[in-house]
């Protein structure tokens, strides 16, 4: 099994969960993050000073799949969340050991 | 401008100085009906009816507003999950209420008390008596618009109603809740309020409440009290070990915000409880009830504040918030008869009150929200008990009269319609929407249901 | 204290009747010049004076603070995203207008309408003519201060511009948007207004609106629907299936104390309308419309909430809050003939109006943020077509031909200066700024801009 | 309800002028006594003391309410972690100016400051002298309840205390502002008040401040200059480069609803100050006064969107909300004797001295965290030198010798007690306390305590 | 030593907590995140309009510990977390290479 | 290519981030997240009542760098975040097997 880390923009959420639902993936994991790269952010002014937006509102999905299911994923993703702009953000894939549900104490490929 | 209070005579009122200064005979004659009818002589019936009438309209929009106040420190003591209902129920509660209040409690509460023995009015829909007839002044021996003082109770019964829901909140159903509160603003406030508001039983026997330190506060405390028993504390509020684990409120600018408004509205709470402004004599009160009631909440604020510190070691906002409503209820009951530093003490003794009461209810594992028992039962009986060290006119001897009267109905007839609900309808949410929390839960919509900031909604 | 009318005839206003009592033949020369002149009598000019200024004051303030409420309604019910901007904007808004009020609109409104044909005043700078000459009171025909005139006619143009920025919240510009609140208050209110209020075409046609459920608030909602219709939904609001998906507000304790703002608000918008205050009967009018507009508010409540229960299965908070604004609304248009009962139908028939108005805009597409169209515009026709159920004075014919060419006007000189806007400077962001959020596209500056409690900004 | 002056002058107060038709003698009469005693004539004495009385609670209430506006805007522009203790700071500031102002500052500021060569008065406990005697009304030469004079003067001074709590926000102890609070409530402002209000020599020799640009808002803005300069600016705000670092708001709907409260209880702190409603030119002075309130503040609202824009390409809100501050401010010295054109021009200079100070301030590295220097001490002083273009009775030299003196010695007697307090308690946390935030660090009471919305509290 | 990274109902948090305090575990990090699976939220209504939810509020706990504690570790969690409803989560296990304790430049099983 | 994950004290992500700056770092996610640790919340009192306070606000960082970066960017955090106290926080190393950017389909190095 892969652990399938996505960094995304906030607003394309709900077309990777929807490209992802197309593959049949059942379950995900969202949490929101601050952004460091190539984007920058606008120079802002605060009360007549200026200073520099480092850190862009970004989204991290974490998808746990069977490892024959990567490539899909990774590819539903990429297109799903492109947008051709400087910020569209990255796929990282790592390898998971084990997996449990829960619930039923099921394991691995059955769990997820 | 110099504000002294000379320069002021010479020029803001000059004339009326000078008229009395121009014609002796006049300032004489004055002086002398004064002592016949002092209050009234130079104020026309009409000029004194659109005062009393300005009054109760004036201080009715201060008390409708704490309504706003009981809404927001209620949202801010509560868990984020529980918040849109503790809106919901807020809005509910001034609603049904001012319905309820027009539909029997008014008349219930004041219809021809006499008649019916001095325990309760002729119950029915309000309708006004105004001195208006044809379009025309009729002139009026009440003395100000019926309209007005209608809006004026009404206010008062909606806060009773918003003390109970602070106290039980984030664990009861929102249907049974309501219900409870159609029942205590239509039928149970009205019917103790008969007894002394009215002129009722309780007014013969000398007892003193001139806002409601009982008649409002207390009951408010006494209904939750009841409510609060029958529903047991939130889960994982009292270890089985009787550990207490506190549960911090959400959002404290909110609470502090309801504070405050609170604390204005008290202003028309106790200033409109004069019940007339049509004289020298009355604004005077008015005035000096503002006062008091300043005085005794800053005191509240002071002591909570330097207790808390120490005891704690610490400042704790909550106790500060709670303080402050602590000592307003205190000086409640009789808001113009102390000096400014008896108005200090009620109040300080009030904040003393609301900090030892609050860890004291949670020993009896009694789980208040917001502490609402503290600030408006406890203190409101502290109120009730200190109005005979300044007002001669009351005794200890009615006040607890009063105190245990009403206590006494209020809390059983609560315990017994909670009781029915409980066995009917049922009042707790199981434990699974509990820990959901009633906003998702009940209501389907969370108070922030965004998730984040930078992200869409979820 | 004993709060029963009998026991304040007694106490507080003694002096009154006593007066009265004393010197029958007084009473007698009073009672009869009261059929000629009732009101008047025993309440002197310049007293009188004071009293109309007063309500001016006091019910100009309360309308003023209805800004605040516009702004936290408003706040809570758009996403995160785009509340500092709806805060700029809500700030702007009360500013903007009151210049233009003062710079043309006062006068193009009131200043000569009758010589203008009843269509508009004669525009220009508002100057007061008070009867003050050389610091002395001369006494005066119209019996209050010009500008306290000025402020209160001032905050009723404020709350029509408040009812736009929430409909088109979202994603519109901010400065086409302020150009029109412009033009809305500097221009389009005011022609409208002097049709009526100006004692214009519309007043002589025997149309009836006391306190603007049309001249102001359907106005606000004809300016909005106009601007609503060219700006198109925010994206993502309809699928392309015709499906609605709802964009809930981000933080409903804002939006409730908005509401409950705009509740206390009223009292002075509605109660303020009476225009005077300087006799019984102006006062006792007064208290009677504050009686009636909290029980038309706290019927479009219970009504929301139980339609909503109903309905859907759950209470919907937002309704319920759109509830009271709707049944205030709906009162609005004459808050002082109906008795307690009709008020009452009227404000619920308000809420169940907004029940189901709310979801047939989103029918139809029209993607009004905040609920502004249902409260305003159809409960202010509404309340503008009841008014002959209770007013014998009113009739259908006359509130349908002001209700239908008021918003005839409205709609279409709203609509033309959106379009010129539109064609111009362009009135929407782009979809990445709508995406983004207009806080950090247009101003550069988030509502809530740490990240997360624990963190230091990032 | 047609509004047209003309109609009401038929309606509403038709009686008035009846009577005065109906009996020309008698208006004549009135006509030429309104010369002598122009005022009072048609008031009775004791309706004035009510109305001047009533005058002080109103516009009392409104003052009272801004130490929520403040607590709103404080705790809307410091950060999440410091916000718990901005509340608790503003509830005690509150709480304990109104006791300190009881047991000694009235006094201090007003009672025979005449004898003590015009610098200060004679300190001790507040006593009412109110003009009712065995229950009955015996006349009075000051024309109002002293106890509503008490409350209104009190108002005042926990306004000055808040504006210092604003900037030196994020950084200080607890005890020692608290400290600091009671000896300015009670000692500093009360001793320069003397000077002015108080009928001393400041007003003898000629300076005029109608509601406190100088005595109440610079006095603030000094006192808290003192302060920032011994604390020292916040870690990070400014770099070792001279570089600003700006630290946002966490919260700006709050910062705005303070905004707006502030607004509204402005109309009580200038309208109020008129000291008198019991005449028509009381009442008249009062309405232009709330009239150029909002003009001055509307400028400075319209002034500062419009100038961040010009400056800085965006719309700042925080500027716009300070931009209404500093151009109710700036009106505050003399909110009645300018034209709505000089008082819409009074208020935009305000906003644009708001617009630049701030980032002034900055250069200076003085770190105020909420804009108060700039809105209460720099618009305080452009307030105070404006009043001799419209107010004849006044003069620049006069005009600076009271700015000037009044300054130097709130300056330096709130820089020796910061100092003091400096040597002795300390006023400043540890840099790991500031990293961590006050709340969690001195009080241990997060504002927003829950880990999320989603998750139970942590 | 590897990473045991278990997605929860967040009413659990407590109880997981104790738990693993029970195995002597003496850190693990929480983030709050949003699940979407097999549980699926309510439909709820808002203003007239029904919507579903899709992302329900769920706990992260990252835990590193060393090899042998693993089975353990997920074995605690599963019975503080489990509540025998569907949502109530996932356990993945993940390979650590290197960990540091900041404060003192310890490695690996001494920095946990 | 390591996942370098550090969980840090919230106020020393300005120093890290520039630390990594000086590294030619170009990019990085941070999360908001809560730590259990040897440091120990202080014993708080709320209405009268005392508890414990478990859980302390902390960063994540999570960085994807080549293989032989990870060296000196666990050195760079670990000199810049250190405050010598106990709560620091703790870096941890993982392998992540690929990585690709969204924008432009580029992946491993390339990606980041
Ligand atoms: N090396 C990295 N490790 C972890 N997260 C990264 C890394 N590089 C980029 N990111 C994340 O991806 C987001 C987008 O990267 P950025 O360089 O701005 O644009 P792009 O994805 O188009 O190259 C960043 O905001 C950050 O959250
Ligand atoms: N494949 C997955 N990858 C990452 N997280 C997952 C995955 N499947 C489920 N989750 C997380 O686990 C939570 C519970 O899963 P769910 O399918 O709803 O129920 P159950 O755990 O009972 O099977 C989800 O809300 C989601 O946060
Ligand atoms: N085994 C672990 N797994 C995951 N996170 C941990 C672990 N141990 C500690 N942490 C995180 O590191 C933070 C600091 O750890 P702590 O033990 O308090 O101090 P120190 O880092 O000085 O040893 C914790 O708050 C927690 O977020």
């Amino acid at each position: 099994m892969k652990l399938v880390m996505a960094i995304i923009k906030p607003f394309k959420l709900d077309e990777v969960r929807e490209a992802l639902g197309a593959l049949e993936i059942q379950g995900l994991t969202v949490s929101e993050v601050k952004g460091f790269g190539r984007q920058k952010g606008q120079t802002e002014i605060y009360r007549g000073a200026e200073y520099q937006v480092n850190f862009l509102p970004k989204v991290k999905i974490e998808i746990v799949v069977a490892t024959d299911m990567v490539e899909r994923v990774v590819e539903a993703i990429t297109s799903a969340a492109r947008t051709d702009k400087i910020g569209d953000g990255k796929i990282f894939v790592m390898d998971v050991e084990k997996a449990v549900r829960i619930r039923t104490g099921e394991t691995d490929a059955d769990a997820l | 401008m110099i504000r002294t209070k000379s320069q002021i005579a010479l020029a803001a009122v000059a004339g009326a100085a000078a008229v009395a200064l121009a014609d002796p005979a006049l300032a004489q004659e004055a002086a002398g009906e004064a002592v016949a009818e002092p209050a009234a002589l130079p104020v026309s019936a009409e000029t004194a009816y659109i005062f009393n009438t300005l009054s109760f309209m004036i201080h009715g929009f201060l008390v409708m507003f704490m309504a706003a106040g009981f809404a927001m420190l209620e949202g801010g003591l509560v868990r984020t999950k529980n918040t849109t209902m503790q809106m919901t129920k807020n809005i509910g509660i001034y609603s049904f209420a001012g319905l309820m209040y027009w539909l029997i409690g008014y008349n219930l509460m004041y219809n021809g008390v006499g008649d019916m023995g001095g325990f309760f009015g002729m119950p029915g829909p309000w309708g006004a008596a105004d001195p208006i007839v044809d379009g025309a002044y009729q002139g009026d021996a009440a003395g100000y618009a019926g309209a007005s003082d209608w809006f004026f109770q009404m206010v008062f019964v909606a806060t009773t109603a918003s003390i109970v829901s602070g106290v039980v909140a984030e664990r009861i159903k929102l249907w049974p809740f309501l219900i409870f509160v159609i029942v205590l603003t239509g039928v149970i406030y009205p019917i103790q309020g008969a007894w002394q508001w009215g002129g009722g039983w309780l007014a013969d026997a000398g007892f003193s409440d001139f806002a409601g330190s009982t008649l409002v506060h207390s009951v408010g405390g006494w209904a939750a009290l009841a409510g609060a028993i029958l529903l047991g504390a939130r889960t994982g509020k009292y270890g089985p070990d009787g550990k207490v684990h506190p549960i911090p409120g959400a959002n404290l600018p909110l609470a502090t915000l309801g504070t405050f408004i609170l604390w204005l509205g008290w202003f028309g709470f106790n200033g409109g409880s004069q019940l007339a402004m049509g004289s020298a004599i009355d604004v005077t009160a008015i005035a000096t009830i503002y006062m008091n009631t300043n005085l005794a909440a800053a005191a509240g604020v002071t002591v909570a504040m330097v207790l808390t510190q120490a005891i704690y070691g610490k400042v704790d906002l909550t106790m500060a918030l709670n303080g402050a409503l602590g000592g307003l209820v205190s000086i409640t009951a009789e808001p113009l008869a102390p000096s400014p530093i008896m108005a200090i003490l009620i109040g300080g003794i009030g904040g003393v009150l609301v900090v030892l009461a609050v860890p004291t209810l949670d020993k009896l594992k009694i789980d208040d929200v917001v502490g609402a028992i503290p600030v408006h039962l406890v203190c409101g009986i502290w109120g009730t008990l200190a109005v005979p060290l300044t007002n001669s006119g009351a005794n200890f001897g009615s006040q607890i009269l009063g105190i245990v009267s009403i206590g006494a109905f209020v809390f059983v007839a609560s315990f017994i319609v909670w009781f029915v609900l409980k066995m009917t309808m049922g009042i707790r949410i199981s434990d699974e929407e509990e820990a959901i929390g009633l906003d998702k839960a009940e209501l389907g919509l969370e108070a922030y249901p965004e998730f984040g900031r930078g992200s869409q909604a979820l």
